[in-house]
């Protein structure tokens, strides 16, 4: 498969991805907040495919976008929204943590800039056809322990969801 | 009065939509108004539906919406003007509200029918229950989501339309009757297209009866559904199919048997669980030996005269009466106090679909939203007749 | 056009990453906190997977596919809390959840 | 041009793959046109049939026996005016129909009509197929929350209940057939819409009978699950007009309702697609291994255009019994000629056949076997869509607390159990 246009797509979907992360935190509604998140994990699922991890987007987009943004909704539509539309968005800290937050951002850049050398001028093509597969095997080979792990994580985390919800058990 | 109706009827008294019922606050509690615009509420019945997510914990009816004032406008009508109103009332069944108005006026003037003007009343009023069940049928199955019970049960009742219409020139509100007896006498061919009827809509119910008495969906979305017990159903004076599910042998047609219903050899058919499957069941049951009854009364009608001697103005001495019937909805009853004079002083009419729709708040408390679709529909009720 | 490199992803992650983190440090909604943090958690996939293709290996995606099962525990079990949270309090701001126990 | 357009031709992967992307293009625009002019027809269809179910007539009066009451019916929605309510949250309802439209035409990018007929053959074919349907979900949330509403919203909540449960029962269904997929010499399974449908070829059986009755229970289990994820009944619970007047587009008029609607049943055809692909052998012809020859090919390839024929020789049928009268006559002549394309169409499709059988012409031959692959998978795709009217017609509407427990108590453990003997008799078989 020849790229097409890659370096347009990849400003393209970067420039929704940053575009949505902004949405997400300066929306006064949470379902816009909600849909920008979805932008967000859209056009990061696009920039995975230009990476070549076909089955991690695909993850993405039916775990992230299918799955989680659904309960996000379906939270938001349960607690009353109404009033905390019309509230103070920000809490009182802000500035901190805005300053918080800028100093992370120049920590980042100067690492960006100093590292920079570090990275090589161009990523080393994956043979694309059978990534599904090598995953799969790395999953149930190198993994095995941390998927088990993984798989343990999550019934934990539907029980504790179930009895956290739950009025009566 | 056992201690469980007294339950029931402190929970229909305490209805109270503003105070919560848990002392904590709920994150989804939200209030509905089911119609008056709804396409399952059978015309412009609202109810006001209280909901935890989707459970209901509690309903209020708000009535009133086709009020026309029915009591109000026989107090300003002769008895003879008065009749064709009374159609206008269960609209689906106005052979059977003719018939009670009718034999009401007749008992106030100790009239009797004769009894071929009986018969003939006997045939339109059992083939108006079944037009009625039909209907019930089609629109409850249509509530639930079978769509196409509908369009078989319209297809047959069409049968019995053309009856009516043959017989009386009217389709769906008859004025069948006149006090005294029938105006018209039957049409030639009467009895060969009863009977025609008859053996064409036996193996058309035995055709519903396989859409949906064995289907799995079915029995899941009605098994269990709206029960109400024989003992709440009495205390809130719930009659006809609603009351005998429960399990309670309670007919007037054998009970206080009125026109000539005594001379016919029929069942009542009763359930056990008072729940909506059960009434569905009894509803199919009733359908059949409505068809019995047609059968004997074709059979054996008699001929002779179809008009009593009624006075060409009737004016009925100073008195009360109360007559009721076994509507295909349950008991229709008519309370008329005369003075006198050539029109009612008050006239009552109990109608069965406005006491039976007061089991709705017990029968549907902890159910889904979805449930309230279908105990409404099982209730069989008609606006028309709910608010008069 | 320049040709993408692996430095163009990370700058874009340090984006993504820093817009959560002043997301769930400024924000007072707790949904719109938890989205945040699906955010930052975006932000270290996409460092991942592009270090993954830069290194030519495919660890860096397994690894990315071990952060999104993360993410969908922490939003059931986060999501769980607020609604047992706002059942009590009737409140999902992060500056009124100030009590341990209630 | 006609060169690079036929330079495809002969080859045998798709334009995605090929990075051919004229023919990518042409592809994505006959899908587009294909799926809305099926959405169309099966709206006709649906109220045709549903009707006849229902001894009634259904739609006649627009064009001959109504065959043009899907084009009334659009120019009606398209001119009616569009309601927003004043208290809906104006983006989002605007935007909702769109999520909800796209997530389900994205879908057809890799259904595989062919070996080459699709848009592209993706490595996660099958996850994007899944993701990218479970994204029509968010359409419907965001309609019923937009429209500030009590009956959408509750609508909207129990859909996606309703669609996130049933995606797992799916979702392992769909598992055990590509567990099936790994039952070849190499041992690696694949994701690939085309590759599974491949695999049918390469092991001589449609994965319905495969391991029988394990391919078939899981293919049920995904034929249940399908008719929840698109909110048809008897699982028609978002839009249960009995209870929730509408469901999630209450609210909604117009084109926009339009929107959903064109949504819904291209969701339709596209889960069907994949039921087709990964049990019913997708562009396989029926008996492919039993009946193989040239001679049988020649037979079966001659199906697409007897199957126009016969519907010509329908609606001839139906124009000599026109009623004969002045009132009739544009009636007669458009059916008439309706007859004539269709007819014109089949012999078009039984020249291509039996040039292809005849001469030695490759682009001839490539799309006559094109024709056949797309016309078996529509085929398949269309005893699904009847389906769809049947359980319409038949059954009464689950409530939801039954839905989801008939979702998690019936058809997970089922599935799951499925796959896990699937996976065993694998290991032990292949």
């Amino acid at each position: 498969m020849t790229p097409v246009a890659t370096p347009f797509f990849f400003y393209l979907l970067s420039g929704l991805a940053v575009l949505g992360g902004v949405l997400v935190i300066t929306r006064r509604n949470a379902v816009h907040s909600a849909l920008a998140l979805i932008l967000t994990l859209l056009a990061v699922a696009g920039l995975y495919l230009m990476l070549y991890a076909p089955f991690v987007a695909g993850v993405q987009i039916i775990v992230y976008a299918g799955g989680i943004m659904v309960l996000f909704l379906f939270v938001i539509m349960l607690v009353n929204i109404e009033r905390t539309v019309k509230e103070r968005q920000f809490n009182r800290i802000w500035p901190v943590g805005l300053a918080a937050s800028g100093a992370l951002l120049v920590l980042f850049v100067s690492v960006l800039v100093k590292g920079k050398a570090l990275f090589p001028e161009r990523g080393l093509p994956l043979p694309e056809a059978d990534n599904t597969q090598k995953i799969g095997e790395m999953l149930y080979g190198n993994y095995m322990f941390a998927f088990e792990i993984a798989s343990l994580l999550l019934l934990v985390a539907i029980l504790g969801a179930v009895i956290m919800t739950k009025k009566k058990i | 009065m056992t201690a469980e109706t007294k339950n029931a009827t402190n929970a229909l008294s305490n209805l109270d939509l503003e105070t919560p019922e848990k002392p904590y606050l709920d994150s989804n509690e939200l209030i509905i108004n089911m119609g008056p615009q709804h396409p399952a509420t059978h015309g412009v019945l609202r109810v006001i539906l209280k909901l935890d997510g989707e459970k209901v914990l509690g309903t209020e009816c708000v009535i009133g919406y086709l009020h026309r004032g029915v009591e109000k406008i026989a107090e300003n009508r002769t008895y003879t003007m008065f009749n064709p109103y009374v159609d206008r009332m269960d609209y689906v069944a106005a052979v059977s509200n003719g018939l009670g108005y009718c034999q009401a006026v007749e008992k106030l003037l100790n009239v009797e029918a004769p009894p071929r003007a009986n018969y003939i009343r006997v045939i339109l009023t059992e083939l108006n229950r079944i037009a009625s069940h039909q209907l019930w049928l089609g629109t409850h199955a249509l509530d639930i989501g079978a769509m196409t019970p509908l369009f078989y049960t319209f297809r047959d009742r069409e049968e019995i339309l053309k009856i009516f219409e043959k017989y009386c020139g009217a389709r769906l509100t008859t004025h069948a009757f006149r006090i005294g007896g029938c105006q018209y006498e039957t049409y030639a061919g009467f009895e060969r297209e009863v009977k025609e009827f008859v053996a064409f809509v036996k193996p058309k119910i035995d055709e519903y009866e396989e859409l949906l008495t064995t289907n799995r969906i079915w029995l899941e979305r009605t098994k269990n559904v709206g029960v109400i017990s024989a003992e709440d159903a009495i205390a809130l004076g719930v009659t006809g199919p609603v009351l005998r599910a429960s399990g309670v042998k309670w007919d007037i047609r054998k009970a206080l048997p009125y026109a000539n219903y005594s001379e016919f050899d029929f069942e009542i058919p009763i359930g056990e669980n008072g729940d909506t499957y059960d009434r569905y069941l009894v509803r199919m049951a009733e359908m059949r030996q409505s068809l019995r009854i047609i059968e004997q009364a074709v059979e054996r009608i008699p001929e002779g005269p179809i008009m009593a001697k009624v006075p060409k103005v009737i004016k009925p001495a100073a008195g009360e009466i109360y007559h009721s019937i076994e509507a295909p909805k349950g008991e229709l009853g008519y309370f008329i106090v005369s003075d006198g004079s050539t029109q009612p002083y008050r006239l009552r009419v109990r109608p069965p679909s406005f006491v039976n729709l007061q089991a709705l708040d017990i029968m549907v408390r902890g159910l889904l939203v979805a449930d309230v679709v279908a105990v409404i529909g099982t209730l069989d009720i008609v606006l028309g007749e709910v608010d008069r | 056009m320049l040709e993408i490199t692996t430095f163009h992803y990370l700058v874009v992650a340090a984006a993504l990453f820093v817009l959560g983190v002043i997301g769930v440090l400024t924000r007072r909604n707790v949904v719109v906190v938890l989205m945040s943090i699906e955010l930052i958690l975006n932000a270290v996939n996409l460092n991942l997977v592009a270090f993954s293709r830069m290194w030519g290996g495919l660890h860096g995606q397994v690894f990315a596919i071990f952060v999104v099962v993360d993410a969908a525990a922490e939003a059931a079990v986060g999501l769980g809390i607020l609604i047992a949270f706002f059942r009590n309090k009737e409140t999902i701001n992060v500056d009124e959840i100030d009590l341990l126990k209630w | 041009m006609l060169n690079s357009l036929m330079s495809y031709l002969g080859s045998s992967v798709t334009p995605g793959e090929a990075g051919n992307q004229l023919w990518a293009l042409i592809y994505v625009l006959i899908i587009f046109t294909g799926v809305s002019v099926a959405v169309i027809a099966m709206n006709w269809l649906e109220r045709k049939a549903l009707a006849h179910f229902q001894v009634r007539l259904g739609p006649m009066r627009v064009g001959p026996h109504g065959l043009l009451q899907p084009i009334a019916d659009a120019v009606k929605l398209l001119l009616k005016e569009d309601i927003i309510p004043s208290e809906a949250d104006k983006f989002v309802f605007w935007i909702a129909p769109l999520i909800g439209l796209l997530a389900s035409f994205t879908v057809y990018t890799v259904v595989p009509f062919g070996p080459s007929q699709a848009v592209s053959d993706m490595n996660i074919g099958i996850l994007f197929m899944l993701g990218v349907s479970s994204l029509g979900v968010l359409g419907i949330v965001m309609a019923g929350w937009a429209s500030n509403s009590h009956y959408p919203l509750i609508g909207a909540l129990r859909s996606s209940a309703q669609m996130v449960s049933y995606e797992v029962a799916m979702g392992l269904a769909v598992v055990s057939a590509i567990l099936m997929t790994s039952l070849n010499q190499t041992g690696t399974g694949t994701l690939s819409m085309i590759g599974i449908v491949q695999a049918q070829q390469e092991q001589h059986v449609w994965f319905l009978f495969k391991f029988f009755p394990l391919g078939a229970i899981a293919f049920v289990i995904f034929a249940i699950a399908m008719v929840a994820e698109t909110n048809r009944a008897p699982f028609d619970l978002a839009e249960a007009e009995s209870e929730l007047t509408a469901g999630f587009h209450t609210e909604y008029s117009g084109l926009r309702w339009s929107l959903f609607m064109l949504a819904e049943y291209a969701a339709m055809i596209a889960v069907s697609s994949i039921a087709v692909a990964l049990w019913l052998g997708g562009w396989m012809r029926p008996f492919s291994h039993w009946l193989s020859g040239g001679a049988w090919d020649f037979v079966f390839s001659l199906f697409p255009g007897l199957t126009f024929l016969g519907l010509a020789a329908i609606a001839i049928r139906g124009t000599i019994r026109m009623p004969k009268h002045s009132l009739f006559r544009i009636q007669t002549i458009g059916l008439g000629a309706f007859a004539a394309v269709l007819s014109g169409i089949g012999l078009l499709l039984l020249g291509i056949a039996v040039g292809a059988r005849a001469g030695d012409h490759v682009a001839l031959a490539r799309s006559a076997d094109a024709l056949n692959n797309v016309y078996w998978f529509v085929m398949k795709i269309a005893v699904f869509m009847y389906m769809f009217i049947w359980y319409r017609a038949t059954w009464p509407r689950y409530r939801f607390d039954q839905l989801m427990s008939v979702g998690w108590k019936v058809m997970l453990p089922i599935s799951l159990g499925v796959l896990i003997v699937t996976a065993i008799v694998g290991v032990i078989v292949g």
